[in-house]
């Protein structure tokens, strides 16, 4: 065991990625910065995985115990909306991968171009499960103890509660995703605003991205599982 | 150190905090010593309790005899000694059973026999004497006999374990079921190979502390780092061992999970924190476990098998008979079931072991095991809840009060428990969430079969069940005779 | 080490270092991709209409996988990214898997046992019969610690039961 | 290692230590300086640690007779016994929150982020060569995350106390409980997410901040078992969250996904809370065996036996952790079949604890051994652990767990493993790196003799448990039937022992740190001749741990005393 005592930048090798304004004291080299960073994303991702996967076990056995109810509960969610916020995610997520081209380009205005409109997206898609959301409201399709669907002239057999719990469960944490992620994104977008990235510089942005995708991962299985399958 | 601290320190030394930090230590363990000696003379209770119990039932056996004797005539209820002397027999259970285990101090139990016995002889002689008068009819001579073998059945009840069986763990634990066997001995199998490897680790472990035990500074060390012929062996070796233990286990789990069809059916419900125990072949028979004493609340058949099918109505239970080495959770809203073959006559626990709320630790019920002849003569004695001849219309009510679990919710003293209690509770004006309500013989009714339509304030949130179904009419206002009485 | 020379960072040689050589894509596979994804949407859209009874759950769930797929691969450079991270997410949907088939195994093989045991505990009950499956009872019914009748238990599990019956 | 063991004292002046490189409070509470946020979960955890054992020591004591007399009259005394409720249920319900908050507070506040939190975060950097760990800002937020987390605990317990034993079953969480479950529920929510980012951290720091040189073969076994754990906190603490966030969903919405009563299934939420709880019981104790692992090879000077195994043993124990959770369930009303499978696959856990057990002992085979503190506590670790790993064996057996499930006997296996594992070797590691973090030294007799209660009061207090387990007394209980009461005033007795033990471990160790008790001269480097990096450096470390860039040519358990002469082949 020896210790080098001559700085370490010293031995920073060709090629590895020129310092910039953001690395942190305790890295070695850019490059390991955001080797950490976005092998920390990844891991963080991971995380995710498995915190939905709860949410999505929890659906397959509601479906395995109840099937006719979940069958007959899905047909009251709309399809349509459900639809074009498919749509929305999936072009937002085009935008989201695009901005990332941008960053490793080091096209600054195209970052912030499709990173407003990603963010556009992302609001798109609150505003349609807003209405999706109050639609289900007013017709008594609530969760649990709330669910009062027979009021408002709708006679689902079995225990329509328990899939209304789960849907709200699921797209409820999809959403307080997609929230976050406009929180991230707008926070991406204002550093880009300051002319942080560079192509030696990105990781961010890229980070983003991948969360962003996350995002729209589970909306592709969210779908079909709760708007489509019969 | 207590010594060396009353020491003056030398001059010139200043005297260090710590030892007297030790001292503090040590003589705070001591402490918690005494505190054992002292716990452990606590539990002398048994004794007491053994010499009150003989005493009780030399009393018995004297009045008996006075009354034979004395030309009063005897008294056939007098006879029957459970039913006469419910006290004795709680203490009788509670010697037998939950004080089995511990031995009584010898002189205790000589006295303890010498009582015993004395009570015993003095029924004999009296029977003797009888039959010598030729007075006894055969009706008569066998309620004697039963009470002569309840005496005797106490001596064996209390009989002092061998030494070589308190050094056992099965000191408290009988083995009384087919199922045991086996579980034990896969059990001891397996203490075997730990307490051997164990030791072996622990050996091996302790000769190089003694022998590699560093000597001096510049001691060298040996250069090994692996060797792969022993990794290898020490990971093979266990590992067989334990894919042995795996099989057997799970055979006898296996034996454990697949009931024979000619088994004896028996329906458990759990609630909060009793047990209801009812057999599908045998209506109306119906026993509960109760928070207050150890009520029986299942009876089964020696050598035969038994399925239980349980349920529960609130939270999970957990049915565990240990002297059966069975456990099964009993699951609200699903069925689980439980099979066993009880192989040993006597009275055992029954105990709620996943952990139900306040109350769990009460949650204990008494598992009765009878011979196979006398199984179906107790269960039609028990399933008559109807009532008797002589029996007042208040005396059945309160018969229903105990062997319903109505007692394990509702006092009649007075005393608080998980529901009002009946104590006054007669024509009182009560509030209710759905406004005032007198307690009449609707309002009664109407709480028994539907719990929750007027629920009195201060007991929102408890739960009682239903017994639509279980009680009827003539139960309901035998019980509201019953009320009646408690002023 | 003997080769006092090369300089390592966790455990590589730097020289050797990966995350100089980012991938960069050409737009053309972004559109690319994005149209496969609407193409793919539009299938599971179809194939909801089409009754494909039992069949209609792996269909969505393969179809929803290769959109995944997609995404991953291409949206979110797992292609031409660091093994190890194919790897951190791979595993995480092996562990995933775990998670769902012990537990859904464990639901599938006693459900049916209990359901014999229901038929049986119901079986000569001198209970009432339990209520017929209704929709939830609601309002006042049922709040936090009101449970209603002593035979709520086995009315809920004959619900479940009647859900099932339907299934066959 | 061997050829130059304190470098910076040559090349370098002595610096100000990470402990006084800054001051104030403020140059505390907002740290990244991994050491600091190490000595904050320190304190903290033990804090927690000293109020989860006060209120075990409180039902102890109640359990020194069969009837509940103990806390009612405490509560008599008190004046907070309602007369018109059951004074025993009301003194019960005591019981039962005094035996949650035991549970609880050990296992979300103590043992799982102890280890990591403390030690993990303090030496993880210093092992690898590292500067800090590689989201230092993370870090501080993982603290602060606990920290929240931890008040909602202590919320809960000023707002009436729960009483639904750590393990929040349903449907009693979920419809019987009462509202304190949603503020405790909520709080392992938060906890989960300290220890979901802790782990996250200590992956990426593994792999991608380790020194020049350190290859993954010339990581201390510390870090190899920091990564398992950390594998598992990433990978299983997720599901914790959701868990939860369902419990809560169930608790204030009934909406019938556990809930029997309204077509939920009670026995679901055991899956999904095993799924996490028992990797959750690795993520406890494997980072004690890493600590283990140094304890042995430092104090005996001799190369660990069998690295590889060791190092390997640790991430399979982690990965077949994950398949194991159904032995939570034998008598569950899991499915038969679903029992075997899990009891099959626990088995396969046994394997690779039993090898780690075996290579530590044979660690010792012609070391030097000295017996100083650290030494006992990992000497005591093999003896407690052994205990606790054996009687694991009983309760993987199908037909021996059906009687000894919920009973006693489990009590005692697993405070064998955590108390008797995970607690003894963070004492242990506590007094071995002691200097290294405070730069203080505790006396060693002290040391000696607290193990030596420590070792006494522990086995007294849970080995009789075993026999009262096999004999039927099922936990949890308030009131037991009277036959158990001689094991019982054995093991509280026990207890009181052991709490000793522990107050005086504490008194000395605080002791180290009054002023007055500061060494007269700077505490070498390295003063049990470890050789792994973080005795390389200054004690205690600078700020930025390292003087310069550590290299690594050689592995940390290569020590100077190690007969390299007459070098035989053992292959």
């Amino acid at each position: 065991m020896s210790t080098d005592h001559s700085s370490p930048k010293a031995h920073r090798p060709e090629g590895a990625g020129e310092p910039h304004a953001f690395m942190a004291h305790h890295f070695n080299t850019p490059g390991q910065q955001a080797g950490a960073a976005k092998f920390g994303m990844w891991v963080f991702l991971a995380t995710e995985i498995l915190m939905f996967s709860g949410l999505f076990l929890a659906y397959f056995i509601v479906r395995m115990h109840y099937p006719d109810m979940v069958l007959e509960a899905h047909e009251h969610l709309n399809k349509v909306a459900g639809g074009i916020n498919t749509v929305v995610l999936i072009t937002s997520s085009l935008t989201m991968a695009l901005a990332v081209r941008a960053a490793q380009v080091g096209d600054t205005p195209a970052i912030k171009r499709n990173l407003l409109l990603t963010i556009a997206f992302a609001l798109t898609f609150m505003v349609v499960k807003y209405f999706e959301y109050s639609t289900k409201i007013e017709h008594g399709m609530l969760p649990g103890k709330y669910y009062n669907a027979w009021e408002h002239g709708y006679a689902i057999q079995g225990s329509p509660h328990i899939f209304f719990a789960v849907y709200f469960c699921m797209t409820g944490l999809h959403g307080i995703h997609v929230l976050i992620g406009i929180g991230v994104l707008t926070w991406i977008y204002l550093r880009a605003g300051k002319g942080h990235f560079s192509p030696s510089y990105y990781t961010p942005v890229e980070n983003v991205g991948l969360y962003w995708h996350l995002v729209d991962l589970i909306w592709i299985f969210l779908f079909p599982l709760l708007y489509l399958v019969r | 150190m207590i010594l060396d601290m009353s020491k003056a320190p030398e001059p010139g030394v200043a005297p260090t905090r710590a030892p007297r930090l030790f001292v503090a230590a040590r003589a705070l363990s001591w402490l918690s010593f005494l505190l054992v000696l002292v716990l452990s003379a606590g539990s002398c209770k048994k004794d007491d309790l053994a010499i009150a119990t003989a005493n009780r039932v030399d009393a018995l056996a004297d009045e008996i005899v006075t009354s034979a004797t004395e030309g009063e005539g005897i008294d056939d209820a007098q006879l029957v000694f459970f039913v006469e002397a419910p006290e004795l027999r709680v203490d009788m259970q509670e010697l037998a059973v939950v004080y089995g285990s511990q031995r009584l101090d010898p002189q205790t139990a000589k006295q303890f026999d010498e009582i015993r016995g004395g009570a015993a002889e003095k029924v004999a002689n009296l029977q003797i004497a009888l039959q010598a008068e030729a007075k006894e009819d055969a009706a008569f001579a066998e309620k004697l006999d039963k009470l002569i073998s309840d005496f005797n059945e106490l001596a064996i009840m209390n009989q002092t374990p061998a030494p070589w069986e308190t050094l056992t763990p099965w000191a408290t634990l009988p083995q009384a079921s087919t199922f045991a066997g086996s579980t034990d001995l896969l059990y001891l199998f397996i203490v075997g190979l730990s307490v051997f490897f164990f030791v072996l680790v622990m050996g091996v472990q302790g000769w190089f502390m003694w022998k590699y035990r560093r000597r001096s500074e510049d001691q060298k060390t040996s250069s090994i780092s692996h060797n792969g012929k022993i990794e290898f062996l020490w990971s093979a070796i266990p590992a067989v061992l334990l894919v042995v233990i795996f099989i057997w286990g799970e055979v006898d789990y296996l034996k454990q999970t697949i009931p024979p069809p000619d088994a004896i059916q028996v329906r458990v419900t759990g609630r909060q924190w009793f047990w209801s125990v009812d057999y599908p072949d045998y209506p109306g028979v119906q026993f509960s476990s109760s928070t207050e004493d150890n009520a029986i609340t299942m009876v089964v058949p020696k050598g035969r098998p038994v399925q239980l099918t349980m349920t529960s109505e609130d939270v999970l239970h957990d049915l565990y008979i240990p002297a059966f080495r069975v456990k099964r959770d009993v699951v609200p809203g699903r069925y689980t079931t439980l099979w066993f073959e009880a192989s040993q006559v006597g009275e055992f626990n029954l105990y709620c072991a996943e952990y139900c709320g306040d109350q769990h630790s009460a949650m204990i019920g008494r598992i009765k095991v009878l011979e196979p002849e006398n199984f179906v003569a107790y269960l039609s004695e028990a399933g008559k809840l109807k009532q008797e001849d002589g029996e007042t219309p208040a005396q059945f009510g309160k018969r229903i009060y105990e062997r319903r679990g109505c007692n394990a919710c509702h006092s009649v003293d007075g005393s608080p428990k998980v529901g009002p209690s009946w104590k006054g509770l007669w024509a009182r004006s009560e509030s209710t969430d759905k406004g005032p309500v007198t307690v009449d013989a609707n309002y009664i009714s109407e709480s028994i079969y539907e719990p929750n339509a007027k629920i009195v304030s201060g007991y929102e949130g408890v739960k009682m069940p239903s017994y639509k179904g279980q009680l009827d009419t003539t139960h309901i206002s035998a019980l509201i005779e019953y009320m009646k009485t408690l002023k | 080490m003997t080769d006092q020379t090369k300089l390592h960072l966790h455990g590589k040689p730097i020289e050797g270092f990966e995350e100089v050589h980012e991938h960069i894509s050409p737009l053309k596979s972004y559109m690319a991709v994005f149209g496969a994804l609407l193409v793919l949407t539009g299938l599971t859209y179809a194939v909801s209409y089409m009754s494909l009874g039992p069949a209609s759950l792996p269909v969505a769930m393969i179809v929803a996988l290769a959109k995944a797929t997609l995404v991953c691969m291409y949206f979110m450079h797992l292609k031409y990214d660091d093994r190890y991270h194919v790897f951190v997410f791979l595993s995480t949907l092996i562990f995933v898997g775990i998670f769902f088939t012990f537990t859904i195994f464990d639901l599938q093989s006693r459900d049916k046992l209990s359901e014999e045991q229901g038929t049986f505990f119901m079986k000569e009950y001198d209970r009432e019969p339990p209520p017929p499956p209704v929709v939830i009872p609601h309002g006042e019914g049922h709040g936090e610690g009101e449970h209603g009748e002593g035979d709520h238990g086995e009315s809920k599990a004959g619900e479940g039961k009647a859900d099932k019956m339907g299934e066959h | 290692m061997a050829d130059d063991k304190s470098t910076h004292d040559s090349a370098h002046a002595r610096e100000p230590s990470y402990l006084v490189a800054q001051k104030g409070l403020k140059s505390w509470l907002f740290t990244v300086d991994h050491k600091r946020l190490g000595l904050m979960y320190l304190g903290s955890t033990l804090l927690f640690f000293f109020i989860a054992g006060m209120s075990a020591i409180l039902f102890r004591t109640e359990l020194l007779t069969p009837e509940g007399d103990f806390i009612r009259r405490g509560l008599e005394m008190l004046g907070m016994l309602d007369p018109d409720k059951n004074p025993a249920i009301q003194s019960a319900t005591v019981y039962n929150k005094l035996f949650t908050v035991h549970g609880a507070v050990m296992v979300f506040l103590v043992i799982i982020p102890s280890v990591p939190g403390a030690l993990g975060n303090f030496l993880l950097p210093l092992m690898l060569g590292a500067k800090d760990v590689a989201f230092p800002r993370l870090n501080l937020l993982s603290f602060w995350v606990y920290t929240l987390g931890a008040l909602f605990f202590i919320y809960t317990l000023f707002a009436g106390g729960l009483d639904t034993g750590w393990t929040f079953y349903t449907p009693y969480s979920s419809n019987f409980s009462g509202s304190a479950v949603i503020s405790a529920t909520f709080g392992a929510f938060i906890l989960g997410f300290s220890s979901i980012l802790t782990g996250l951290n200590f992956m990426v720091t593994i792999h991608k901040m380790r020194a020049p040189g350190m290859t993954w073969n010339r990581m201390p076994l510390f870090c190899w078992s920091i990564y398992a754990t950390a594998v598992i906190q990433v990978l299983a603490t997720p599901v914790l969250a959701i868990t939860l966030l369902l419990l809560i969903v169930e608790k204030t919405l009934n909406v019938g996904i556990f809930d029997p009563a309204m077509g939920g299934d009670p026995v679901l939420f055991q899956h999904f809370f095993w799924f996490y709880s028992h990797p959750a019981v690795y993520i406890m104790i494997l980072p004690g065996f890493g600590i283990i692992s140094e304890l042995i090879a430092v104090h005996s000077r001799k190369h660990i036996f069998g690295y590889k195994a060791i190092a390997l043993s640790s991430v399979a124990i982690a990965i077949i952790s994950f398949v194991v959770w159904g032995h939570h369930m034998f008598v569950s009303g899991q499915s038969e079949l679903a029992g075997i499978v899990f009891s099959f696959l626990t088995f396969a856990v046994a394997v690779p604890t039993a090898i780690k057990v075996f290579s530590w002992v044979a660690t010792l085979y012609k070391g030097s051994i000295q017996f100083n503190t650290p030494m006992l506590y990992g000497l005591m670790f093999l003896f407690t652990f052994s205990i606790g790993g054996l009687t694991g064996v009983f309760l993987g057996t199908l037909s021996v767990d059906v009687h000894l499930h919920d009973t006693y006997f489990v009590v005692a296996h697993f405070h064998y493993v955590m108390m008797g594992g995970t607690i003894i070797a963070f004492i242990g590691g506590l007094h071995h790196w002691w200097s290294k973090m405070t730069g203080r030294e505790y006396n060693e007799t002290h040391g000696k003799w607290g193990a030596l209660l420590v070792f006494i009061g522990f086995n007294m207090t849970f080995f009789n448990q075993f026999v009262l387990g096999q004999q039927g007394m099922p936990r949890r209980y308030y009131t037991y039937v009277p036959q158990f009461q001689q094991q019982h005033v054995l093991s509280t007795v026990g207890s009181y022992i052991l709490t000793v033990g522990l107050m005086w471990t504490a008194i000395y160790l605080l002791a180290s740190l009054r002023k007055s008790a500061a060494p007269k001269e700077p505490i070498p480097d390295s003063p049990w001749g470890g050789a792994s990096l973080e005795w390389t450096t200054q004690t205690p470390p600078i700020e930025h741990n390292f003087h310069g860039q550590p290299r690594v040519d050689t592995d940390p358990y290569n020590f100077p005393q190690i007969d390299r002469t007459g070098e035989v082949d053992h292959h």
